[in-house]
This record gives C-alpha cells, sequence and structure tokens, in this order.
C-alpha cells in the first residue's frame, strides 16, 4: 500500500518539477499596460532587450497569459477589469507589480482614483522597485519571477485561492460591487 | 443583421494604452462606438492643487507618458508668463533640444506603432531600438529615461552634461541614415499602403468640429497650423525649419507627415546645437526656498506643439505656493472622446485600432 | 500598387547578416550595466554630513521620507539625531530632496535593481553603503544651478560709517516687508536653532508669520518665550543663526533681523492686545527680584503673566540693566528699551529704580515682605588686569565707561572725559562696544579717531561677532592683535599714560584646548595711548547677599549652583538667573527668567499646598 | 498493418519534433530580421508543454470536444502523409484525402471556439471560413492542372515523376506561374501575413484562439505545427518533387517554411475583404492561365 | 501687448459689456463677461476667426460661492489666445451649453460636469459619469472636496514594521 503511495507521489513530484521547469521557462504575458511603467515594456520587449530570450512574449487574452503585469498605478476603474482579467487566467498565474504606485500608492497616495496598495486585492509575486523601472530592472524581476518559480516560491495564485474571501472583501470595500454595467456613459 | 457589442480594450493588444472603445457592430462595419476613458484617471488636477509649484515637476510628466517634456513645458511656460521670469537665453535652447528629442521619440514609437494594428510588428521593434537611444540620451541629460522633470520653471534643472553634443549629433546622423528604411518597410510597403491610403479620412470640416490639432489639422487643411510658427515659444522664431502639410487627410497621409516631420526636428536639433549660446540655464523663481515659492496671482493658459497636437496648461494662482486650478489640454481629448463617437463609426473593426493609431490618441492625457 | 515599391520592404532582409542591437544576457544579469552619469537611482546619506532637519521629508512630492530618530546619533547642536528612511513605495526618484538637501548629504546612486517579493526591503534607510552593498557610483548629484535653497541673504542696509561714526544713529536699517518676506522665505522650518536658542524661541514658527505677512501672530510667538523681543531682535547673541541649517553651505537665515522686522513693524495698540492676551490663570503671591536686566524682566514678566505681584528692584536711575547700560544707542536706541518695558509694566510689575539692594533694602526685607526672591544681578563689574600701572586715573573700566557713555547719550550726562589716542584691551563685544563708542565719542569731540584693539586672540579666534569685527574696522579701528599686555607705560613726570607695552602672544589654547597663553616676551612694543580701556571680562558682585545666605549657597567661579528652574541650591525661597547662573547674554537671561518664572509658581504652589 | 501503425506513428513523431524546433529557429531567423537574437532553438518545445502543464477552463462539451477533434483530425491526416518515401498507408496518398482530412480538423478548431461564446471567436472563424474559400480556389486550380498534366493524385506518384531527372522535372520549373500561385495560398494556409487576418490580434485578439488557455491552448498549438507540417510538406511534394533523403526533405522544407515566415514578418495584414479581393484578382487568374497552359498547351506536362 | 490684440478687444469693447480684462501675456487676453452674454460673445469671437475652442475649465472660487467658466479659444491665423470667462454661482451652478457654437465643447462640458458638478442644459450626455466609476462622493475638483482624506478612508495605506530607530537595524 505505502508503496503505492509512495510511487504516486514521487511521480507527481516527477511531474511537478517537469512541469515547473517548462512554466519557469515559458512565460507569457498579457499585454495590458495599466500605467505609466508600461512605456518601459516595448523597450524590454522589443530588439534592445529582446524579452524573448527569457521564452517570454505577450499574449493577447488574459486565458493564455501566464503573468500578469501590474504596471504602476492602478485606478478604481482598472482595478475592476484588472479583477476580471486575473480571474480568467487559467492556473498557475503570476502577478508583477512595477513600480512604487503599487506597493504604497507612489506619487498618488493622496489621489481620490488610485488605489494605495495592490496586494489588499490581488496576491503579488515579485515587485520591482524604479518609478519606472528601467528596462534592465523589469527583466531582473522577470528573472526572480523565474527563480521562484523554480523554487516552487511563485505561489501567489494559490494564495489568492485559499483567502479569497478576505481578498474578495477589500475589493467590495475599494469598488462597491465588483461586476457593474459599462454602458452608463453611452 | 444582428448589432453586437465588441470591446477594444482596455485589456486589447491593438489598444494603445489603457481605454477600451465600445463598439456595436454590425457584420464587420461599426454601427455605434463610444470611448470609455478614466481608466487612468489619476486626479492630476486635484493632486496639483495639493502640491507646491516645484514639488508639481514630479507631478506633470506623467499626464502624458509617451511625451512628458511637453507638460513640463507649458507647466513652466504659465509659471514663468505669471511670475514675469525671464529664461536666460541658454535655457530656451536647450529646452528645444530636449522637446524635439521628445518629438522624435514620441513619434518613433508612434510610427513604429503602426505595427500593432497593421501586424507589421518588425517596424515596432526597429523603432523601439532606435527610440532607446533617444531614452539613453535622456537618461544622461536628464537622470532618467522617461520622466525627466528637467524643464523647470525658470529655465532647466542642470545644464547640459559635457559632450553630450557630440552624442546627439552621432545619433541623429544615425538615425537620418536609417529612416529610408523605415521608409521602405513602412510607407511604401504595398501592403501597409492597402490599409491606410483613402483609408480613415479626416476631412478639414472635421477638424474644425471637433478642435483637432496637430497633424491631424495640418494634413486636412494644408495650412501651416503649428503653434511652433503661429505663437512661437522658446526659440522657434529663429531656427529655420518646415511644417510639412496635407489637404488630404488619410491615415497614409498622416504617417506621411510624421515621417516628414522626424526630418524636421533632426534638423532643428542640428541648428539649435549649434546656435546655443553659453550662460546661464535657470533664473529664480521667486525668492526663498523651493518650498516657499509664491507665483503672483493670475491666470493663464499656455500651449505647446507637442508630437500629437496642441497641449496646453491652465493655470490659475491665488499667489500662494501651490497652484490654485490647473486644467490640462490633452491634445488628443477631441478626437479621443468626440471623434471616436462621431466619426469612427462607419469604418471597419479592422480599422478602428488604426483609426485609433493614426488619430494620434493618447489615453493618459485624456483621463489625467 | 505601386510596383517600384512592392519589393521595398524586403530590403530590411540585410539584417540578417547584420549584428544585432541587443544588449547581451550578462550586462543585464550578471553585470547589470552603469546607468549614465547622472542617473536618478536609489538614495544614499552621508551620515557624516547629515544634520537630520528633515527638509527632504518636508520637500518630498511622494510623502516617501520620514525622518526616524536614531538612538546612536549624538544629539548636538546644529543638529538633530534624526535620519531620513525612504519608502520606496512611494518614491519617485526625482531628486527634489537632493536638490534641497540642506547639507548636501544626500545624493542618488547609478544603482537601479532592487525586486523582492517582501514589501518590507522596499523601506530604506539610506546611509553611506548603497541598497544594494555593491560599490556606489554617484548618479545625481546637485548643483549649483539645479539647488533649491536660497543661499544668501537677502541684503540688510546699514548706514555708512562716515555717517555712523561720528553719531549714535542707529547702524542697521531694518527689513522693508518685501526684503522680509524673501529673508523669511528661506526658512526651511527645520527647527533645528529652536533647540539651539537658550530660550527655545519658536524660530520657524515666526519666520513662517513673517513670511505669511501676519505679523501679530508673530508677537504672539515671539511672547510666548521671550518678552524682550525689541532689544534681542537687535543685540542678541544670535546662536540659532549659528545653527540655522541653511548655513551648513549658505548664509543662514537672518532670524534676528526677522524678529527686529516683526517688533518694529506692529502698531503699539495691536502689539498691546497680544502681549496683554497671554495672562493666562491667577496665581496668588508675591515676588521680589533684585536686578532689571533681561532675566530680571523676563521672570517678572512672565510671573505676571501667572498672576503673582511682581517687585523688581533696579540699583540705577532706569531699568534695563545691560540694554541700559551696557550697549552702546547705535546698536539698541533707548526708545526699544523702553518699549519692551513699558508692555511689561503694563502688566502690573513694579519696577522699583535708585534701590540698591543691600543699602537701601536688606535682602531680609525683601524675604519677609515677598513669598520668593529672584536675584538676576548679572556681571556689573570690569574684570580687572594685574598688571604694573592699572590704578592709573587714565586706565578705564569698561563698564562704568559704558554706562557714562550710556547716559550722555541719552542725554542725563556730559560726555566722559575722552582722551585723543586710545587703546582698548580686549575682543570681546564689549570691548568693541568700547571702543566703537570711543570712535564716535572722539569724532565727536576731535573731528577724528584713533582708538587701537590689543587682545590675546588672532583674527580668527577673536570672540565677538563677526559683524562687529567688520563694522569696527570700518569705522577706523586699529588693531594689534595676538598679544599680551605687560605692563601701563606711565610718564614718570605728569604721572599722565603714554601706552601699553605688549609681548607677542605665541599661543593661545594648549593642545587640549585648555586656556594657556604662552608669550614671546621678546617681542616687546609699546602702544602708545594717552588712555587705556580695559575690556577683557566681567565679574559679578554678590556682596549684597547676607553672608550667612551665602554660606548656604554654593558659587563657582561665579556662578551660583541651582536647579534647572533657577532655584539655588541650598536656599529654597531664593531664586536666581542671568549670568550669574549661566551665559553672559541677554537672551540666556530670558531663558533663565522664564524657567525661573515656571520653578517659583511651582515653588509657591507646593508652599501653598502645605499650609 | 502493425508495421503501418508504427511509421504513422513515426512520422507523426518526426512531424511533431521537426516542426516544432524549426519554429524555434524561425523564432531566432525572425528576431535576427528584427535586430535581436531571439530565444532559444527549442523554445517552442517549451511553450506547448508549458500550456499542456497548465489548468484549462472549460466553455461547455462542444468547446473540449472540438479541441479533441481538431487535434484528432489533424493527426489523423499527419499519418496518411508520405515522408520521404515512408508512408503509413501506401496507396492512400490521394491529394484529395488530405483535403478532406484537413477540413476535420478545421471543422473541430472551428466548431470548438464558437462553442466558447466569445464573439470574436465567432467573428475569427467566419474570417477564417472566408479567408479558406479565398485561398483554396487558385490553390484548387492549379493543384487540377498539375493533376489533370500528371495524371495521377497519388502524392507519391506525383513525387516520383518531379524525381525522375532532378531540378528539371519539378513543378517549380515546369509550372513556375502555378508555383507562386500556390506559395501565396500557402501563406495564407500557414495565417502568414498579409493573410494573418483570422488571427489579427490587434483586431479580434488572435480571433479563434481567444478563449484557450492552458491545455486545450497547448493541444492547439501542437495541432498548428501538425498543420504547419501537412501544408507545408504538401507544398514540398507537389512543387519541389518531394525528397528522398531526409536531409533533401528538411533543406527544401526549410526554405519553404522560413521564407514564408520572413515575408510574413515584412509585410501588413490585409483586411478580410482584401484578403479576397487579392486571391481573387491575382491568383485567381494566374491559376486559371496555368491551367489553361496545362490543358491547352500541354505545358509544364 | 500686441496690436492686433488691443483692437479685438476694442471691437469687443463696443459689441459687450466688459466686466473685466486682464492680459497674462503678449498675445493673450483675459476678458470678463456677464454669463447672459457668453453665448453671443462666443458665436462673435468664432466669426472673427477664433475658430478653435482649446479647453473648456472651470475654476471653483470657494470664498466668492462662485464657480468661473472658462473658454479658450485660438485663432490660428493670428496666434491670438482669448480666455473668454464668466462667473457663475456655485450653489445652483447651471448653465447652457455652447456645443452649438463649438461642438467640440461636449466633452469638455461632460467633464467640468464631473468634476465639478455644473450642469449644461442642452447637452442631454453632460449628466453621465465619463472618467469616474460608481463615484460616491462629491465632484472631486470642488475645494472643498479633501482627496487625501477620501484616499485615507478608502484605501488603507502600508504599514512597515521595519524599525530604524536603533543601530544594528537593517539599513
Amino acid at each position: 500500500m505505502d508503496n503505492t503511495v509512495e510511487k504516486q507521489e514521487n511521480i507527481r513530484k516527477g511531474w511537478d518539477g517537469i512541469s515547473r521547469f517548462f512554466r519557469a521557462n515559458s512565460i507569457w504575458m498579457l499585454m495590458y499596460c495599466t500605467g505609466c511603467c508600461a512605456i518601459e515594456l516595448p523597450q524590454a520587449m522589443t530588439s534592445r532587450y529582446d524579452m524573448e530570450r527569457l521564452g517570454m512574449g505577450p499574449m493577447a487574452t488574459p486565458r493564455q497569459a501566464d503573468v500578469l503585469l501590474i504596471t504602476g498605478y492602478l485606478s478604481l476603474k482598472t482595478l475592476r477589469r484588472i479583477i476580471y482579467a486575473y480571474e480568467q487566467m487559467s492556473t498557475p498565474k503570476y502577478l508583477v507589480a512595477f513600480g512604487p504606485c503599487t506597493l504604497n500608492g507612489g506619487i498618488y497616495y493622496d489621489s481620490h482614483a488610485v488605489i494605495n496598495r495592490l496586494d489588499q486585492y490581488l496576491p503579488i509575486d515579485v515587485y520591482i522597485a524604479g518609478c519606472m523601472p528601467k528596462p534592465e530592472a523589469v527583466m531582473n524581476g522577470f528573472n526572480d519571477l523565474i527563480g521562484m518559480i523554480k523554487r516552487k516560491e511563485a505561489n501567489g495564485w494559490k494564495k489568492y485561492e485559499q483567502n479569497k474571501d478576505w481578498y474578495r472583501k477589500n475589493q467590495i470595500q475599494a469598488l462597491g460591487e465588483l461586476r457593474i454595467k459599462d454602458e452608463f456613459h453611452e | 443583421m444582428k448589432e453586437i457589442k465588441l470591446f477594444l480594450g482596455p485589456q486589447h493588444p491593438g489598444m494603445h494604452g489603457n481605454a477600451s472603445v465600445h463598439m456595436y457592430v454590425e457584420g464587420d462595419i461599426i454601427k455605434r462606438s463610444y470611448l470609455l476613458p478614466g481608466m487612468l484617471h489619476r486626479g492630476f488636477e486635484k493632486s496639483m492643487e495639493r502640491r507646491t509649484w516645484m514639488n508639481n515637476i514630479a507631478l506633470i510628466p506623467r499626464i502624458c507618458v509617451p511625451e512628458p517634456d511637453t507638460n513640463e513645458m507649458v507647466y513652466a511656460m504659465n509659471i514663468e508668463a505669471l511670475a514675469k521670469i525671464k529664461v536666460p537665453e541658454r535655457a530656451h535652447w536647450i529646452r528645444m533640444i530636449i522637446l524635439e528629442l521628445a518629438r522624435l521619440s514620441a513619434h518613433l514609437m508612434a510610427f513604429g506603432g503602426i505595427g500593432g494594428p497593421t501586424g507589421l510588428y518588425t517596424a515596432m521593434y526597429w523603432a523601439q531600438a532606435d527610440r532607446d537611444r533617444i531614452l539613453t540620451i535622456f537618461e544622461e541629460i536628464t537622470g532618467h529615461r522617461v520622466y525627466h522633470m528637467y524643464i523647470v520653471a525658470g529655465g532647466v534643472r542642470k545644464d547640459l552634461p559635457k559632450g553630450i553634443e557630440n552624442k546627439i549629433l552621432d545619433f541623429l546622423n544615425d538615425l537620418e541614415s536609417r529612416l529610408p528604411e523605415y521608409e521602405d518597410l513602412v510607407l511604401n510597403n504595398p501592403t501597409v499602403r492597402a490599409r491606410t491610403v483613402d483609408n480613415i479620412l479626416l476631412p478639414a470640416e472635421v477638424v474644425w468640429e471637433l478642435g483637432v490639432t496637430g497633424i491631424g489639422m495640418r494634413s486636412a487643411t494644408g495650412q501651416e497650423y503649428d503653434i511652433r510658427k503661429v505663437a512661437p515659444y522658446a526659440r522657434y522664431e529663429k531656427v529655420d525649419f518646415k511644417v510639412p502639410t496635407a489637404t488630404y487627410s488619410d491615415a497614409q497621409t498622416r504617417m506621411t507627415l510624421k515621417y516628414q516631420e522626424m526630418y524636421q526636428s533632426i534638423n532643428i536639433i542640428k541648428q539649435a546645437i549649434d546656435m546655443m549660446p553659453g550662460g546661464k540655464v535657470r533664473a529664480k523663481v521667486a525668492d526663498g526656498s523651493a518650498l516657499r515659492w509664491r507665483v503672483p496671482a493670475g491666470q493663464v493658459y499656455s500651449a505647446v506643439e507637442a508630437s500629437r497636437g496642441e497641449y496646453g496648461y491652465y493655470t490659475v494662482s491665488d499667489g500662494n505656493t501651490m497652484p490654485y486650478r490647473v486644467a490640462v489640454r490633452g491634445a488628443s481629448f477631441p478626437q479621443g472622446l468626440l471623434g471616436v463617437e462621431k466619426y469612427m463609426p462607419g469604418h471597419r473593426i479592422d480599422d478602428a485600432p488604426l483609426w485609433f493609431d493614426t488619430m494620434g490618441i493618447c489615453s493618459p492625457e485624456i483621463d489625467r | 500598387m505601386d510596383k517600384k515599391s512592392i519589393l521595398a520592404p524586403f530590403k530590411g532582409w540585410k539584417y540578417l547578416f547584420k549584428k544585432p542591437v541587443t544588449v547581451a544576457m550578462d550586462d543585464i544579469f550578471k553585470n547589470p550595466r552603469e546607468s549614465q552619469d547622472n542617473y536618478r537611482g536609489f538614495h544614499i546619506n552621508d551620515w557624516a554630513k547629515c544634520i537630520g532637519c528633515g527638509t527632504c521629508s518636508e520637500v518630498c512630492p511622494t510623502n516617501a521620507i520620514t525622518m526616524v530618530e536614531r538612538s546612536d546619533v549624538a544629539d548636538e547642536e546644529g543638529s538633530k539625531p534624526e535620519r531620513p528612511v525612504i519608502d520606496y513605495g512611494r518614491c519617485c526618484f526625482c531628486a527634489l530632496c537632493v536638490d534641497i538637501c540642506t547639507s548636501g548629504s544626500l545624493s542618488l546612486t547609478k544603482e537601479y535593481l532592487l525586486n523582492s517579493s517582501d514589501p518590507e526591503d522596499f523601506y530604506y534607510m539610506p546611509t553611506e553603503k548603497g541598497i544594494t552593498g555593491k560599490p556606489i557610483k554617484l548618479g545625481y548629484v546637485k548643483d549649483e544651478t539645479s539647488d533649491l535653497l536660497d543661499l544668501e541673504r537677502k541684503h540688510m542696509e546699514h548706514v555708512g560709517e562716515d555717517e555712523r561714526k561720528g553719531s549714535f544713529i542707529e547702524i542697521v536699517r531694518g527689513f522693508s516687508k518685501e526684503q522680509a518676506i524673501a529673508e523669511a522665505s528661506r526658512c526651511v522650518a527645520c527647527e533645528i536653532c529652536t533647540k539651539t536658542c537658550p530660550a527655545h524661541m519658536n524660530i520657524p514658527e515666526y519666520i513662517r508669520s513673517v513670511w505669511n505677512d501676519n505679523l501679530s501672530e508673530g508677537v504672539d510667538y515671539l511672547y510666548k518665550t521671550n518678552p524682550l523681543p525689541s532689544v534681542c531682535g537687535r543685540i542678541c547673541t544670535h546662536k540659532c543663526e549659528g545653527a540655522c541649517a541653511i548655513s551648513q553651505r549658505g548664509d543662514a537665515v537672518a532670524i534676528r533681523w526677522l524678529k527686529r522686522y516683526i517688533v518694529d513693524n506692529v502698531p503699539d495698540d495691536e502689539y498691546e492686545k497680544v502681549v496683554l492676551s497671554q495672562v493666562s490663570k491667577k496665581g496668588d503671591g508675591k515676588v521680589a527680584i533684585v536686578g532689571s536686566g533681561s532675566a530680571g524682566l523676563s521672570a517678572a514678566y512672565y510671573l505676571s503673566t501667572l498672576g503673582y505681584e511682581v517687585d523688581v528692584y533696579e540699583r540705577k536711575a532706569q531699568a534695563g540693566g545691560p540694554m541700559r547700560y551696557g550697549a552702546p544707542k547705535y546698536r539698541l536706541p533707548d526708545d526699544i528699551t523702553n518699549r519692551d518695558i513699558s508692555f511689561i509694566e503694563k502688566l502690573g510689575v513694579k519696577i522699583h529704580t535708585n534701590t540698591d539692594v543691600g543699602k537701601d533694602i536688606t535682602m531680609d526685607k525683601l524675604k519677609s515682605t515677598h513669598d520668593a526672591v529672584f536675584i538676576a544681578t548679572g556681571y556689573p563689574d570690569t574684570r580687572p588686569l594685574n598688571i604694573p600701572g592699572v590704578d592709573n586715573k587714565d586706565v578705564i573700566m569698561a563698564m562704568p565707561f559704558l554706562a557714562d557713555s550710556a547716559d550722555f547719550e541719552r542725554g542725563s550726562a556730559k560726555m566722559p572725559e575722552i582722551k585723543e589716542k586710545v587703546v582698548v584691551i580686549g575682543s570681546g563685544n564689549v570691548a568693541f562696544d568700547v571702543a566703537r563708542t570711543l570712535v564716535r565719542l572722539q569724532n565727536m569731540k576731535y573731528g577724528k579717531s584713533d582708538v587701537m584693539m590689543a587682545a590675546l586672540e588672532n583674527r580668527q579666534q577673536i570672540p565677538a561677532d563677526i559683524e562687529e569685527i567688520e563694522e569696527g574696522t570700518e569705522e577706523g579701528i586699529k588693531f594689534n592683535l595676538a598679544c599680551g599686555p605687560q605692563k601701563i607705560v606711565v610718564d614718570e613726570k605728569t604721572g599722565n599714560v603714554k601706552g601699553v607695552e605688549v609681548c607677542e602672544c605665541t599661543q593661545l589654547f594648549d593642545e587640549n584646548h585648555r586656556f594657556n597663553p604662552q608669550f614671546d616676551f621678546d617681542a616687546r612694543q609699546v602702544l602708545e595711548a594717552d588712555q587705556v580701556y580695559l575690556a577683557i571680562g566681567q565679574m559679578p558682585d554678590f556682596t549684597y547677599i547676607p553672608d550667612e545666605v551665602q554660606s548656604q549657597m554654593q558659587i563657582e567661579r561665579g556662578k551660583i549652583k541651582t536647579n534647572k528652574n533657577g532655584q539655588v541650591a541650598g536656599v529654597p525661597w531664593l531664586f536666581a538667573g542671568g549670568d550669574i547662573i549661566k551665559g553672559m547674554d541677554i537672551i540666556n537671561g530670558v531663558a533663565n527668567g522664564h524657567d525661573a518664572a515656571i520653578g517659583i509658581d511651582e515653588y509657591l504652589r507646593k508652599n501653598k499646598k502645605k499650609s | 498493418m502493425i508495421t503501418g501503425i508504427l511509421t504513422g506513428f513515426g512520422i507523426l513523431l518526426f512531424a511533431f519534433v521537426w516542426q516544432t524546433s524549426l519554429d524555434g529557429i524561425n523564432r531566432k531567423i525572425v528576431g535576427r530580421f528584427q535586430k535581436r537574437i531571439g530565444p532559444k532553438w527549442y523554445q517552442q518545445f517549451r511553450d506547448i508543454f508549458k500550456a499542456l502543464s497548465k489548468t484549462g477552463v472549460t466553455h461547455g462539451w462542444v468547446f473540449d470536444f472540438g479541441v479533441m477533434m481538431a487535434l484528432g483530425g489533424i493527426m489523423a491526416t499527419v499519418m496518411f502523409l508520405p515522408v520521404v518515401g515512408y508512408s503509413a498507408f501506401p496507396g492512400m496518398d490521394n491529394f484529395f484525402i488530405f483535403v478532406y482530412l484537413l477540413a476535420v480538423g478545421m471543422l473541430g478548431m472551428a466548431m470548438s471556439s464558437v462553442g466558447s461564446g466569445n464573439p470574436l471567436a465567432g467573428i475569427g472563424v467566419m474570417r477564417a471560413l472566408t479567408q479558406m474559400v479565398g485561398y483554396e480556389v487558385p490553390f484548387m486550380i492549379v493543384i487540377l492542372g498539375i493533376i489533370f498534366g500528371h495524371n495521377t493524385s497519388s502524392l507519391s506518384e506525383l513525387a516520383a515523376i518531379q524525381q525522375a531527372s532532378g531540378i528539371m522535372t519539378w513543378n517549380l520549373v515546369k509550372m513556375p506561374i502555378g508555383t507562386v500561385v500556390a506559395y501565396i495560398s500557402l501563406l495564407g494556409m500557414l495565417g502568414k501575413k498579409p493573410f494573418e487576418t483570422f488571427i489579427a490580434p490587434a483586431e479580434i485578439a488572435s480571433g479563434p484562439m481567444v478563449e484557450y488557455g492552458g491545455k486545450q491552448l497547448g493541444m492547439l498549438m501542437i495541432m498548428h505545427e501538425f498543420a504547419t507540417f501537412i501544408e507545408v510538406t504538401l507544398f514540398v511534394t507537389l512543387f519541389l518533387g518531394g525528397a528522398t533523403t531526409l536531409f533533401g526533405f528538411i533543406a527544401k522544407y526549410f526554405v519553404v517554411y522560413i521564407l514564408a515566415s520572413l515575408i510574413s514578418n515584412a509585410l501588413a495584414r490585409f483586411k478580410i475583404d482584401q484578403v479576397i479581393k487579392f486571391y481573387y484578382k491575382v491568383p485567381i487568374t494566374l491559376a486559371i492561365v496555368q491551367a489553361l497552359m496545362v490543358v491547352f498547351l500541354g505545358w509544364g506536362v | 501687448m500686441n496690436k492686433d490684440i488691443k483692437n479685438l478687444v476694442a471691437d469687443i469693447k463696443s459689441r459687450f459689456e466688459l466686466v473685466g480684462e486682464d492680459y497674462p501675456k503678449d498675445d493673450q487676453a483675459a476678458l470678463d463677461f456677464n454669463s447672459r452674454d457668453i453665448h453671443s460673445v462666443l458665436a462673435y469671437v468664432k466669426s472673427q476667426g477664433f475658430r478653435q475652442l482649446s479647453i473648456l475649465s472651470c475654476v471653483d472660487w470657494i470664498k466668492d460661492n462662485q464657480f468661473q467658466l472658462v473658454y479658450i479659444v485660438f485663432n490660428w491665423e493670428t496666434g491670438i489666445r482669448l480666455q473668454v470667462r464668466t462667473r457663475i454661482d456655485r450653489s445652483n451652478p447651471k448653465f447652457t451649453t455652447v456645443t452649438s457654437i463649438y461642438p467640440g465643447a461636449k466633452y469638455y462640458e461632460r467633464d467640468v460636469h464631473e468634476f465639478f458638478g455644473v450642469e449644461f442644459e442642452g447637452n442631454p450626455d453632460s449628466y453621465k459619469q465619463l472618467f469616474l466609476e460608481n463615484w460616491d462622493d462629491m465632484p472631486p475638483l470642488r475645494k472643498d472636496f479633501d482627496s487625501k482624506a477620501y484616499s485615507d478612508r478608502k484605501y488603507p495605506v502600508r504599514e512597515y514594521a521595519a524599525d530604524f530607530s536603533k543601530a544594528g537595524d537593517k539599513k
């Protein structure tokens, strides 16, 4: 009995290791420019820094993406859409936050429209400092994420699932209600 | 045919920046469309009322990310007009170099950005690689690649570093020799032309109706409606440059004008480096430390020619240490909101991203 | 479709055979590329330079900088034991903190890499070491152009030396409104000066009042800790300016002149309203104050605002002590002193002039008629110099001379005997007062002046204020520095003074920084003079205190030992303040008077509870 | 029979490994064109396996079944393909079999993505079908010409005929116009620009692919590799004389595929109406000219 | 001051009642009018070559209990810019739309309505939210709105655990 359990466990572990290897070396990011830090992403993606060397590339829809990049400040309006997008992504999924605005509000700490700390609403795997981070810093941040995936430390998505109620509570506190009809402006 | 609703953005590869177009389409034709802005609304105008005149320098570049220097320039111009500051001669020329470099960088980005909507990603890869060199130059002059915080009221924050002129000239010569390649790849590309020629028209009446400025205006009216010519600031009246114009505005014309403006910018920078005098680069705004600067009461509007059109700030001072009110006129506000509502319908969904791109819409400056 | 251009896009295929422009992986990960000069990366802070003024925190547009008090940084004059902590969850790398840093200790490095999954890693106290611990290259540093401080003091207009040296007209004209606001705007409100000021005046607050052009609020702030602002606005030793954060790299804010600007520009009726509004509660008791110098008047003011009945006893004909009889009128006009004193009197303080305690009234009497006694008799006598010939009638002591001269200036006495060629021994502020008074008197009498100052100190060591030296030189005072007087040369026939014989002083302080003058006795010379004035220091006079009281007190080198509120050790009903316990200037006196008022109030209330 | 099935799986494995590696190499070459270095050559493997290791989202059974059907159909098609003389089902390599089998896979995909309910997917599928109509017609005309000329529709026989006397008997040389037309159609089949309209990330967010993530996306990527393999192999067999050696096959395949990709990266994409207009203007005319030459003049036979 | 501006202002003065004037720049004039004149003024200046409405903005003069509407128009031929200004009551902010004169004003009016609460009669869309979503407070650009307080109330701020007050702590 024990033997088979152990065997299964070993197989699971082995599979886990293999999938982590692939996941670490092929990270697709969602092309969603939430804030100003996104202006350095094209630099990191294109010829000068060529992010594809890390196995990273942009993807068109949240379904296909592995990593969600929060490039800077999030206004409430964007936060709502980010939550939609994050919840659409298939697991495992990661979240990288750029710049000070995601940490503690940044320069918009006193703005009526911008949230202060992102980790209240979504789990974050890596923060990258700098306003805005240079492409090198961005690349290094992704490299850290790759290391974390390899070491099994990038578990933000698990945390989100386990503490969904808490996150939901915060989200609702900021947003009022999570899903709204956005035809109000037409 | 049934009308279905499609979203172009906010998360969409064809969208520049964080905004959303709600499109109601029948078949492939857009019947109604609305821009949903506000995804980048940060309440700048409010935040600026809470910070001192100098501190706002950290805030204002963020209003338009691809070309932050125009923000600094108009803000500085307003303070200078209110406080009657005489800017040192050299600072004017440095400002011009910075502004034109920024225009080049924004044009390169927009020109390469055509790769998104048309699928010609190679153009984007090339243009971004060239743009990176401008950013490196900016980093050396101002200390940062994107948010320069360099043009301040009274002049510029620091003098140019030694030897930067040669680096700029090297880059300009290099870029000048590379520009024909862009022409071959994008402007002369038959597949791009198939998308852009006679498509996404912008007649002169529409320009006047919406209040479109910049390349859109010049490509439709055929007049040199460029603030650098009409109401010169810095030292644009002293340099010799042309304003490319056209009388038929389709997507191709606007791209061509953008392309020609790059040559003019290169030309202006070269002249400026040549003609720039020495001397001081910053005049005092007010007495005392920056914490205590007061700007005399008054209400003034200044505008500069950004890469996308007239970019202006309306600044109100009540004589205190903080602005009483700052209103920002984003260059693409008219076409971005009213334009999308009125003139995007009728196009095919294939053209929607291209419409957005060639109209030069920058969502952060609309949202503020 | 244009036939010519159908192949145009394929021209770009040539890049298949060219080198890519991509940055190598190693340059990104292993050895990240160095940023350009000027790069605004993470902060470093040179703790040796940092004075903890907190201006960076003040200017930060993102509120990212918090000043944290460090237990391992000494709390010294001219600095605060605080250091900035930076929240990279706020910082936008605008470098305004660098541009405004008063001491120039903050700069930005070329470092730009900081990634972590722990938000705590982004909260950082910059030191000389960078955030990554790797060798640092400086990025953005401030230069003259980018500096956000105003390092130059607004010019204060002075009466020209030709006009002033013949009269006692006040030299400093005072700020105009524009000048004052401009000068006030240089202040960064770091509050370092408040700590240094003996009276802990609310300096940033009243400077802000000037800047806001709200002068009655300024007066209010002044009177919170100083009832002699008009006097202090002129002749304070302004230690605050020495500590001023702006003085780290530039001219200190003209705190004294701003104070003067406030009191000079508030109309009397408004002034009075503010001053009288300070009265807080009704104390019950009677306090005698001996001496009407700054300490005495300050104590009198605060005691009467607390509701006590106050009697001030003054030996001389007018209240004010050294303000009346010490400071020359070109520095402190009489009506200024009158103004301050009149407001104190308006509170109900009784000033008994021409009443010499010890002679006209005894201490015992005072003790019996009052609940507490505050002594602030100052240092009225000049310290003698023990060299041959000092007992000559033409060797004159500074203090009596200044008093006589002051009486002459206000017209209540005739001019003291002045000769044509004089030497002043000493180089302190008092010596300069003497010398500059002499210049004026000589000019009035002879139309020219010939005053020589002789002192042990050399140029750098002169203890007087720098303005005194500058202005004195302008007025024509000559100096013979670094010399020790050996004897007064007296004409044996006439008995008149002929000069002072001095020898060179080779060293003033020894290696332990102790006062230990060494002389080269071979390098002698005689400074010719008809009169010699001694101004080498003052000393107290405690003779009015009965011996049995004195025996209970501890007096050490002319200073009475007291607790922090001026209560004399061993004699609980006796309080002391001013020069006789600490310091040698007006502002210390004001501070002592304020403290003593608090001490006396406490003492009396405690006593009352007991009884 | 067993050897046949084994050969079939062998071909499947070869097709997958070769096409996926080539995709990686292709990304490097395109990177070079774009003045950058590009990813590692085996990046495409990592991407596919990564996608397979993720969880998927389901939008109902049509969605899931369609993916299986697409992959299964394509894999079956590959097994029928003769490669370098190997064939799992000799004699069953009639060209028309591939046309029909390919349709099964495409149908599965269309079914599945429409099943996701996303309007963009619907638009994408509609565009894909429209485009198919566009490129199939000229392609078929050219192929019919070849079949008519060579009197056989068996791929291996067509290859054998072309191998008769070296390069001169290749259809490339004998029917250059037809080859050009077929190549343009191949670009359409492969979804290369300017005929990328049905994916069009910037317009309809990758069209049919919009709702796929995780496992389904991985399967679709494998399917895409197989489909590419079939299409390019068909072209190589029909116009470049097939191949007798593995090396020859790989070399021809490489040229065809990389050229397509380089062309794709230098061009912008057409709108769907332009695609149809283009195919019905230039290639169809050329194709008809070619067919007429074959039928009436006997050229190229 | 520019001669063209002088003539222009004189011309306008002869036609409308000018409440105040100011010349912040050489090529710019700020003219105050009564609110009832604004439409005819704008129509007139538009006929005089000021074909572009650069921006419509609003200033909250809370001490005077007034909103100031500012229409900035530009003449591309001469390079002259006019600020056409008027003040309206702050407690009941209502004005009439100018979209019939400058169609481009439509969204500027929505903007002003959203951020100041000024209602523009005749512009039916101006009542809809544009930039904000689910907004639950007073229009945010009014002077009595405190954005910091709003932010503090709604979005939590990070409290760092690190204590730097003693030596030996991480630096």
